[in-house]
């Protein structure tokens, strides 16, 4: 089976289907869509299973020519990283579509076929940066995914004024492009002095001068830095956070960013050793400051999705770090954190996105109290609050501890920092659980109707499976990193042979 | 002839100044016409450097064609326009005529330093050998060699700026039919049309302008009384009031 | 039982799934269940701990299952059942029983018991997981697990803006603690590989001293910040927000216990650096006093009551500190306190049941006649926590004064002993204060209050715990000692000689908590005033925390809060300034060049000849350059 | 005696079939009765750019050195040059189909008697009704027959000619719209005023180099300079001045200035041709200049046009952010993309070439559906190219508004489209050929480029429908080719340019 | 004096014609400039046919008037164009096309 390639084409033949859907016909489009995603998601079990059996660092590979010309393919293979990171968008996807059911009823002008073709279109382009073996194919999934994001973020949210939707969809697509583009200036260097290829094997074997590398690592850093988002380059992902409908702002964070710290992973470590290494401090000196500045800005956020998604910032601190450390723990904590974040942040926005379609609003003074109404809601929000502090027992510990300890036996000094953001997260989620659920409850809230329907049958699917992955894989992760280990050992290997099988 | 001779460089320094000044006459001359005669006066002294430079042939064609047809063309749009179109002294765009001037000075420096730096040491072969059969000969042979190519393309040219011409000047008659008698009156009798006479501006008005519609026996003032070149006036209040009637020991 | 260990922290857990998932079905018999998963967690316990006996080396170790595993680093899931352990799960199970059952009829009238029930299952399975985990990050995971449970608990009445606030406050000041012992784990794992407590303490020896001293500290730093010890004090009291249940099992009882677990069972590392076990005991002497002296000057009776937990945690620290056999003398202290304190609790959530939850003692007065059961049960327990022999306070404690006294430095017995001693002597005075504004002196009640005595659900707890308050102490104080050794280092053989003799020391005590008692009884049998009393400024400071708070306040809340304003600021206008600024300026810049195109054909042909002549002259430029 | 010279009929066939059936359009429009001149003229045209493609493409299967050179020497068709015709063709088809355009207003988009005083009575009146004018084709069959000489000429004299065959029926074109004549005429003004000024400056240059070089074919400037007999500094100058006429074709800053003032007031269709065919011949013309005549200069003139290069790019870029029509636009964006083709040419050697021949197709056939569509947004007065007027159009017809949004897309640069890979060549080779600072300038106005892009999109798909939204027409079936081939192509060309980047590396050989 | 005299006369004529451009209004005249322009450009061919010798220059400057035959026709359509709507022959009129 040509697992990677059906991953990737599916959901965007998928998203055509669906575009075609009559307006007239919501209701057809949202099911089509959804029976697309699950079939996306079974693919990416199979792929998961397959991928065991296989063997190599790159497995299920598969290659067409595209650009002889060029030298560019349309390869596609998965190590562990990309594995993983594509079943997470596979997982993510179909639970977004259900959380979004109803996120364009009574908006009337909006086009329902339009917003779940534009999802699958965004999935489609996200499995495809994750399982692409080739730098230009990896280069055009990663812009292409701009432009359904663009929409999703521009288009569709109901509660928010038509002005910050506008405003926040161009910072996104201009910041990711201008990151995009001086990648391409990278990539097309790194094309030049690779020996006239796009091949990723090919790349990573070849000899590249360290005084070029260090420029095109830069280039491609830029691009990752500002999709991850890392400071100082995140000021777009709070905008775009807070303008996106909950279920997108979910697979913005949620997956999408993680393009970012995915590209460092397969791109800037293997293609650029020596430059890694030598950009490593600053690199890491941008997280460690990503980790306290974000999470103070949270704490300072009055509207809920502007505060996840500084969350989300400290968050890719940590992520950061791992990367960047280069030690087998932390690279390992750094990519299971990428899939932990997805479920922790995902669970976190979509049940925001309950409580701002109950309310419509997003702002936490129009909260207060609402646990008293929506007790199940409220402790679920919790749930997620946790996870994203990163509490023993939820997913995000072992991957914030793997991370942390790893660093500390490289950096003693950037751990016990770092140590302090975890302080920091309990102080924001429990600031945010606060104002929002407990306290008197606000008069205002008993005047809204549906502040007074606890968890729907929809909804509690919706959450059921982030959950259920965030308690399983708290206690027992072992599954991930098993696939994960491999790939990251090889990567830090790339890093530093010495190291290796340490 | 290849070597200057005497005759030659008198030639040159009266005919060189009297060509500057006709350029310069042309660039300052307020009136266009003016301007048109200097430039006519550079050009026939650039045809006689022409001649004399072993180049009869496009010396002549120099003062017959473009003296003489394409300046005249020039002069013949210059009446069509009007010639009393004489620019105004102020100059409307800031700095322009100090920056295109220093431009200019730059460009002519630039050029005449580089080309003078660059050819004086050049041979001159002269164009003794090249003319032996004749000049025209000579060009002929060429033109219907190596430029034959070139030169059935201008035909492109001049047909395209035939077609230009034509389609930028001409204007078809519209096609008015000639009108019968017995289709005027139809016409004129048809349901919804009024086929008395117009009234006249002034009729039952008070005020005797052209410009003041006549009233209709109901009152209403009539539209088509008045031209319709005429703005129709807005009456001020005084003057629509009723006027007494003029009687006898005002 | 002890190949199947797992089940003893499996029972309350999958009891809390079911509690806090079964929804409004599960209404009427929830708090039933959630009385019976401690209740057989105990029952399985007991049948471990007799196990242990006959077990060669008296411990069993099981690793269920790899918890995460990455290059050379690997955690697993295991578990550990050694006489430590027994105690700890037999406290935990034993005492938690006896609080869910008096939660039944505490919580009775509450529309949130199952939730209730629920939570507190939670906090037994973490608070077992903590105990019974054989390396530190299980250890660490029970912690956070306690600590969420604890959280969850103080702010049950979410609603309720302060309970909610003082959750947060736990949670975060215990955060700051565990930050602390998860940078321990970490420094373990890079210096030893492993967080197995086994092989973690056999490769001690191979540490730094520098390693050792940070490393304890670190512990230290999360054991103070779970135990309310100096300086992360400040949460404990504010934890009274929560149901008074909650305040006997969680911040009495067991979690607050929590740090001298750690300690202790860290013992191999703090024994390894004298300068380590100077500065614990120095924060359990100081803990001790400050709890001593803000518990004389409090009116909320729960609060006096957490005081005196801070206080009687700080002796237990100062056992730990101590070193050698005074291990198992803080365990012992640890394990009557967990009797005393939680009858006390208890029984003081029996007074506010009668008085329609009223906390401050100047509203009480002269229940001893109304409420029998709970009058002589508080009594036992106020009687065993000043160490009147012979109840149990006084065969825990003593023996640690005098340890505090037994040291090789005259002027490290002097300090520590002496504050031991003084701390005697003003737990004597607070407690005797709360308990006679409690129980006796005139009434002082607010209007419609008619106490009563509790339902039977609640006084049989009561009542069980004041029986173990009673005679726990003298029971336990030497087969426990023995019992605990190992892994608790055993006594030294050779006996020091301290400052004072033993008899002396006891001798001292006695007169000491008499003083107190008789001082406090003689002014306060004529009850108190209800408006605050012009006082010094000892007692000024006393009411106000000795300025923690304020001094909390002032050092991180405001700057952070400032800083917090500051960086937002800096955020849109700095950094997204930069970003917009830079769109402005390519703007602005497009806007004004645009002006160039002013549409003039002349123009054109300037910029055209301008650009000629440009061109030319970089040409011969480059040609002649 | 005088010979003419051999003429391989084969090679220059599309030349004189093109030159040709213009001549014959011109009579077509004095006998054919007035109904069926359009439909005529258009399949006519069609039919004589189709018969050229035919002979470009047999001839381009037999093209070697020795049979390149033909005419006297006036001319090569040599690979490069039968690349370049048969885009130009391809491009041109695409175009005159516009042009032929008629149901979305009667008469389609020109004027029927320019002569008409505008604003008169008689203006009015043919505005509504009238049937165009058909002299438009045999105009623009001049104007393409020119464009296939110039991209062919091997001598600067022919040069020159075809540089005038091809502008002067522009410069006409270009007054000949039918609404908004006043913006039209004073394009073809300025067009027609600015462009002989160029030319001036073209012929000079010419003068200069015929000065140095003793000839002005290609071969032999190559020699000569070569040789490097005399004083280089003639040849530099004369280089210099050749350029602005080349450079001013082409839309470089800062000869650019015409640009966007042309593309506005030309009628829609126009602008199209303009801007895709024109660029082509015009760059075609430029490589042709500087790789065969001028490579020995190399550089020599790389700094100066690198220069301009990066000027170009920054000013395209940066004055199209505050635009407010779209075609104008449209038009500050096909400067930009003049200043990246020009980094192709700079960037030199066969990548080089073979990313400007490339970029010079897949800009072209996007370039003309854009324009396409513009000419489908209209009110009662005409196109509404006004930004603000086409708010909301996602919501009226998102069928237009999604396909005008791939288009803007290529122009950004966004992968899938033609206009990512044409950008990527141009960056490759550019870094290839060591010009990597232009390609930085590239990177940082493709940036700024996206800002008025993004402008549109948000306008057309996130702002509300005003009350002034005009409606999308319905388009014929000759628009509609028109749009699909060039979206097809766009898509096509940015999923698998495998195929014409092969064939633009093929024909990237020039033979002097 | 040598034949480069000619050409350094060409160069400022070329040069007054480029300057004429810009600082005329007259539509005509303007384009008059351009015509002496083009004038000075075969002077220079002129010449340099003399100086190297070949006819090729002369050809050209025959070329460049066919050339600017055809362009004055259409130059002087699109001025009467212009001019009869606007009844103005100054360049400076036309600027409706701008910014």
């Amino acid at each position: 089976m040509k697992y990677l390639s059906l991953l990737t084409v599916v959901p965007l033949i998928g998203a055509l289907l669906v575009a075609f859907v009559p307006r007239t016909k919501p209701q057809l489009a949202k099911q089509l869509a959804l029976v697309i995603s699950l079939i996306v998601f079974g693919l990416a079990v199979a792929a998961w299973i397959a991928y065991r059996s296989d063997s190599g660092r790159m497995r299920l590979e598969e290659s067409y020519t595209w650009i002889p010309a060029w030298d560019a393919k349309f390869s596609f293979a998965a190590d562990g990283i990309g594995l993983v990171m594509l079943a997470l968008t596979a997982l993510l996807v179909p639970i977004v579509i259900l959380a979004s059911w109803h996120d364009l009823d009574n908006s009337g002008k909006r086009s329902v076929p339009a917003y779940f073709a534009l999802i699958l279109a965004l999935e489609g382009t996200m499995i495809g940066a994750f399982a692409s073996a080739d730098v230009l194919l990896f280069y055009l999934f990663f812009e292409v995914m701009l432009v359904p994001m663009y929409f999703l973020i521009g288009s569709f949210s109901k509660d928010v004024p038509t002005k910050q939707r506008h405003y926040a969809a161009v910072k996104f697509f201009l910041y990711s492009l201008v990151g995009g583009l001086f990648m391409l200036a990278a990539v097309v260097g790194l094309w030049v002095v690779g020996g006239h290829t796009f091949d990723w094997q090919q790349l990573v074997n070849a000899d590249i001068d360290s005084g070029v590398g260090r420029w095109l690592f830069l280039g491609f850093f830029l691009a990752f830095a500002i999709k991850a988002p890392f400071f100082p380059f995140h000021t777009w992902l709070p905008d775009a956070g807070g303008a996106a409908p909950a279920g997108i702002a979910a697979l913005l964070v949620g997956v999408m960013d993680k393009v970012g710290t995915f590209g460092i992973l397969r791109y800037c470590l293997p293609l650029f050793p020596e430059a890694s290494k030598y950009f490593a401090p600053l690199a890491i000196a941008l997280a460690l400051v990503g980790i306290i500045y974000a999470a103070l800005l949270a704490v300072g956020q009055n509207d809920l999705k502007r505060l996840v998604s500084y969350t989300s910032i400290a968050h890719f601190g940590f992520i950061g770090i791992g990367i960047f450390v280069f030690s087998i723990q932390a690279g390992s904590g750094a990519v299971l954190y990428m899939i932990n974040h997805g479920l922790a942040t995902g669970l976190l926005f979509l049940v925001v996105g309950m409580f701002v379609a109950r309310r419509g609003s997003t702002h936490v003074n129009d909260f207060g109290g609402a646990g008293k109404l929506l007790p199940l809601l409220a402790g679920i929000f919790f749930f997620a609050g946790m996870a994203s502090l990163a509490l023993p027992g939820l997913a995000p510990f072992v991957s914030e501890f793997l991370v942390l300890a790893g660093t500390f036996k490289v950096n003693k000094t950037v751990a016990v920092i770092a140590t302090i953001g975890i302080i920091l997260a309990a102080a924001y989620v429990l600031w945010m659980v606060q104002r929002t659920t407990q306290g008197t409850l606000n008069p205002a809230l008993s005047t809204v109707d549906a502040m007074k329907r606890d968890l729907t049958k929809r909804e509690m699917i919706v959450v059921a499976p982030l959950i259920a992955f965030l308690l399983v894989l708290g206690f027992y992760p072992q599954p991930v990193l098993d696939v994960i280990n491999p790939a990251v050992e090889a990567t830090i290997a790339d890093i530093n042979p010495v190291q290796a099988g340490k | 002839m290849s070597a200057v001779q005497t005759g030659e460089i008198i030639t040159f320094f009266i005919l060189a100044p009297l060509a500057v000044i006709g350029a310069l006459g042309m660039v300052l001359a307020r009136n266009a016409v003016h301007s048109a005669l200097w430039l006519i006066l550079t050009m026939l002294s650039l045809g006689v450097f022409y001649i004399v430079q072993a180049g009869p042939f496009i010396g002549m064609v120099q003062i017959i064609v473009y003296t003489g047809a394409i300046m005249m063309l020039f002069l013949f749009v210059l009446m069509l326009v009007g010639r009393d179109a004489s620019d105004s002294v102020i100059e409307t765009l800031r700095g322009q005529k100090v920056v295109g001037t220093l431009l200019g000075v730059g460009l002519a420096g630039l050029m005449a330093t580089g080309i003078y730096q660059a050819t004086r040491d050049y041979t001159v072969v002269g164009l003794e050998a090249a003319n032996k059969d004749g000049n025209v000969q000579g060009l002929a042979k060429l033109i219907f060699t190596n430029y034959v190519f070139a030169f059935e393309v201008t035909s492109a040219l001049l047909i395209t700026a035939a077609v230009g011409a034509m389609i930028l000047a001409h204007q078809e008659k519209s096609g008015v039919k000639a009108v019968g008698q017995v289709a005027k009156m139809r016409e004129r009798f048809l349901p919804g049309n009024y086929p008395g006479p117009k009234p006249g501006p002034g009729v039952f008005a008070t005020s005797n302008s052209v410009a003041t519609p006549a009233k209709l026996p109901d009152g209403n003032p009539s539209q088509r009384s008045i031209s319709p070149i005429l703005p129709t006036r807005e009456l001020t209040a005084a003057e629509k009031a009723d006027k007494p009637t003029l009687t006898g020991g005002a | 039982m002890l190949s199947n260990l797992w089940l003893l922290i499996a029972i309350p857990a999958a009891s809390a799934a079911v509690l806090l998932l079964a929804g409004r079905k599960a209404d009427r018999w929830g708090h039933w269940l959630g009385v019976l998963a401690p209740a057989a967690s105990f029952v399985l316990g007991l049948i471990a701990f007799f196990g242990l006996r006959d077990l060669p080396g008296r411990a069993a170790e099981q690793t269920l299952w790899t918890f995460f595993k990455s290059g050379d680093m690997t955690i697993d899931f295991g578990l550990l059942f050694d006489p430590l352990t027994a105690v700890f799960v037999l406290l935990i199970t034993g005492v938690g029983s006896l609080i869910h059952l008096y939660a039944v009829g505490y919580m009775a009238h509450d529309e949130g018991r199952r939730r209730f029930f629920g939570y507190f299952n939670l906090f037994v399975a973490a608070m077992l997981l903590l105990v019974l985990g054989n390396n530190y990050v299980m250890l660490y995971l029970g912690w956070e697990g306690v600590g969420l449970a604890s959280y969850l608990l103080i702010s049950f009445w979410y609603n309720r803006p302060s309970a909610a606030t003082a959750g947060k406050k736990a949670f975060l000041m215990n955060r700051v603690g565990d930050a602390g012992f998860a940078i321990a784990i970490f420094l373990m794992l890079a210096q030893l590989g492993t967080v197995n407590y086994n092989q973690v303490f056999s490769q001690v020896g191979a540490l730094t001293t520098g390693t050792v001293l940070v490393l304890g500290l670190l512990l230290l730093l999360g054991a103070c910040g779970k135990s309310g010890q100096f300086p992360l004090q400040a949460w404990l009291p504010d934890a009274m927000e929560g149901p008074t249940p909650v305040s006997a099992l969680i911040h009495a009882a067991t979690m607050v216990t929590a740090g001298v677990y750690l300690i202790a069972r860290s013992n191999p590392i703090f024994s390894a650096n004298s300068t380590l076990q100077l500065i614990v005991v120095s924060v359990g002497a100081l803990t001790l006093l400050m709890g001593c002296i803000i518990g004389a000057a409090k009116d909320d009776i729960k609060r006096v009551l957490a005081w005196s937990t801070v206080s009687q945690i700080g002796y237990m620290f100062l056992g730990v500190g101590l070193g050698g056999g005074a291990y198992a003398l803080a365990i012992i202290h640890l394990l009557a306190h967990g009797f005393f304190k939680a009858n006390m609790f208890l029984g003081a959530g029996s007074v506010m049941h009668g008085m329609q939850d009223q906390v401050d003692i100047r509203r009480f007065g002269g229940l001893a006649k109304y409420m029998k059961i709970t009058w002589l049960t508080f009594m036992m327990g106020w009687l065993a926590i000043i160490g009147l022999p012979p109840l149990s306070g006084f065969f825990t404690k003593e023996p640690i004064i005098a340890a505090a006294f037994e040291q090789h430095d005259a002027w490290k017995s002097w300090v520590f002993g002496g504050a031991a001693l003084l701390g005697a002597g003003l737990t004597a005075f607070y407690m005797t204060r709360l308990f006679v504004l409690t129980f006796h002196g005139p009434k002082r009640w607010t209007d419609g209050q008619h106490p009563h005595e509790s339902p039977a659900v609640m006084w049989i707890p009561l009542v069980l715990l004041a029986i173990g308050s009673v005679v726990a102490g003298g029971l336990m104080a030497s087969p426990v000692a023995k019992w605990l050794e190992p892994p608790l280092p055993a006594a030294p053989a050779e006996e020091v000689h301290g400052v004072l003799g033993h008899t002396a020391i006891t001798v001292l005590s006695l007169v000491l908590t008499v003083l107190g008692a008789g001082l406090a009884w003689a002014l306060f049998r004529r009850g108190t005033a209800l408006e605050p009393q012009p006082a010094g400024p000892v007692v000024r400071a006393a009411r106000a925390n000795l300025y923690t708070d304020a001094f909390n306040e002032a050092v991180f809340e405001k700057p952070g809060s400032w800083l917090t304003r500051a960086l937002v600021y800096v955020d849109n206008k700095g950094i997204d300034g930069v970003v917009n600024g830079l769109a402005a300026l390519v703007g602005g810049g497009s806007g004004r060049l645009r002006r160039l195109q002013t549409g003039f054909v002349r123009s054109y042909a300037l910029s055209m000849l301008a650009g000629g002549v440009l061109v030319l002259g970089a040409l011969l430029a480059v040609r002649l350059g | 005696m005088v010979k003419l010279p051999p003429m391989d009929y084969a090679a220059i066939m599309p030349l004189l079939i093109l030159f040709g059936a213009a001549c014959l359009g011109v009579l077509i429009e004095a006998f054919v009765p007035r109904r069926a001149r359009n439909i005529t003229q258009l399949l006519f045209s069609l039919a004589a750019v189709i018969a050229a493609m035919v002979f470009v493409v047999k001839r381009a299967g037999n093209v070697t050195a020795a049979n390149a050179i033909t005419a006297g020497g006036a001319i090569t068709i040599d690979k490069a040059a039968l690349f370049l015709q048969g885009s130009l063709l391809v491009l041109a088809f695409v175009s005159l189909l516009i042009f032929g355009e008629r149901t979305l207003e009667q008469g389609g988009a020109f004027v029927a008697q320019a002569a008409v005083t505008v604003g008169s009575e008689k203006d009015k009146e043919q505005a509504a009704k009238s049937l165009g004018s058909t002299e438009v084709y045999p105009l623009a069959l001049f104007s393409l027959a020119g464009m296939l000489l110039f991209v062919a000429a091997n001598d600067l004299l022919t040069m020159f000619v075809a540089l005038e065959v091809f502008s002067l029926p522009l410069y006409l074109l270009c007054a000949l719209a039918r609404r908004k004549r006043l913006l039209s005429q004073e394009a073809a003004l300025k067009y027609f005023l600015l462009g002989a000024y160029a030319s001036a400056f073209f012929l000079f240059g010419v003068a200069l180099v015929y000065g140095y070089a003793k000839a002005v074919d290609f071969a032999s400037i190559h020699t000569a300079a070569a040789v490097g007999a005399g004083n280089i500094t003639l040849l530099i100058t004369g280089l210099g001045l050749l350029a602005i006429g080349l450079l001013f074709k082409v839309a470089a800053a800062p000869f650019h200035v015409w640009t966007p003032d042309v593309y506005q007031g030309a009628p829609t269709p126009v602008t199209a041709f303009m801007a895709a065919c024109t660029k082509a011949a015009a760059f075609g013309g430029l490589i042709r200049v500087l790789y065969v005549g001028f490579d020995g200069l190399g550089w020599q003139f790389t700094p100066v046009l690198g220069a301009i290069a990066a000027l170009t790019v920054m000013v395209g870029a940066v004055l199209a952010v505050t635009q407010t029509d779209l075609k104008r636009l449209l038009a500050y964006s096909s400067v930009a993309n003049a200043g990246y083709l020009l980094i192709g040419v700079l960037a030199g050697g066969q990548l080089g070439l073979q990313s400007v021949l490339f970029y010079l197709v897949a800009y072209g056939l996007t370039v003309i559906a854009a324009f396409a569509l513009i000419t489908l947004v209209r009110d009662a007065d005409g196109e509404a190219t006004h930004l603000s007027r086409w708010a909301g159009l996602g919501a009226r017809s998102p069928l237009f508004a999604g396909i005008f949004t791939f288009l803007l897309l290529a122009f950004a640069g966004i992968p899938l489209t033609s206009g990512f890979m044409a950008k990527l060549s141009v960056f490759g080779a550019a870094v290839d050929g060591g010009q990597t600072w232009l390609v930085i300038f590239g990177v940082i106005s493709s940036i700024i480029l996206a800002f008025p892009y993004l402008r549109v999109v948000v306008m057309m798909w996130l702002s509300e429908p005003g009350e002034s939204t005009p409606s999308v027409s319905l388009p014929g079936v000759l628009t509609s080719t028109a749009l699909g081939v060039g979206t097809i192509a766009t898509l096509v060309l940015g999923v698998a340019p495998g195929l014409l980047l092969d064939l633009a590396d093929k024909a990237a050989a020039f033979i002097r | 004096m040598t034949p480069m005299w000619y050409i350094v006369l060409a160069a400022v004529l070329f040069s007054i014609g480029a300057v004429g451009v810009l600082v005329r209004r007259n539509a005509i005249v303007l384009f008059m400039c351009v015509e002496l322009m083009l004038n000075a450009a075969n002077l220079a061919l002129v010449t340099f046919s003399r100086i190297n010798g070949t006819l090729d220059g002369q050809i050209m400057a025959f070329f460049a008037m066919v050339v600017a035959a055809a362009e004055v026709v259409i130059g002087l359509a699109i001025i009467m164009l212009i001019f009869r709507t606007r009844r103005s022959a100054s360049v400076d009129d036309a600027n409706l096309l701008k910014y």
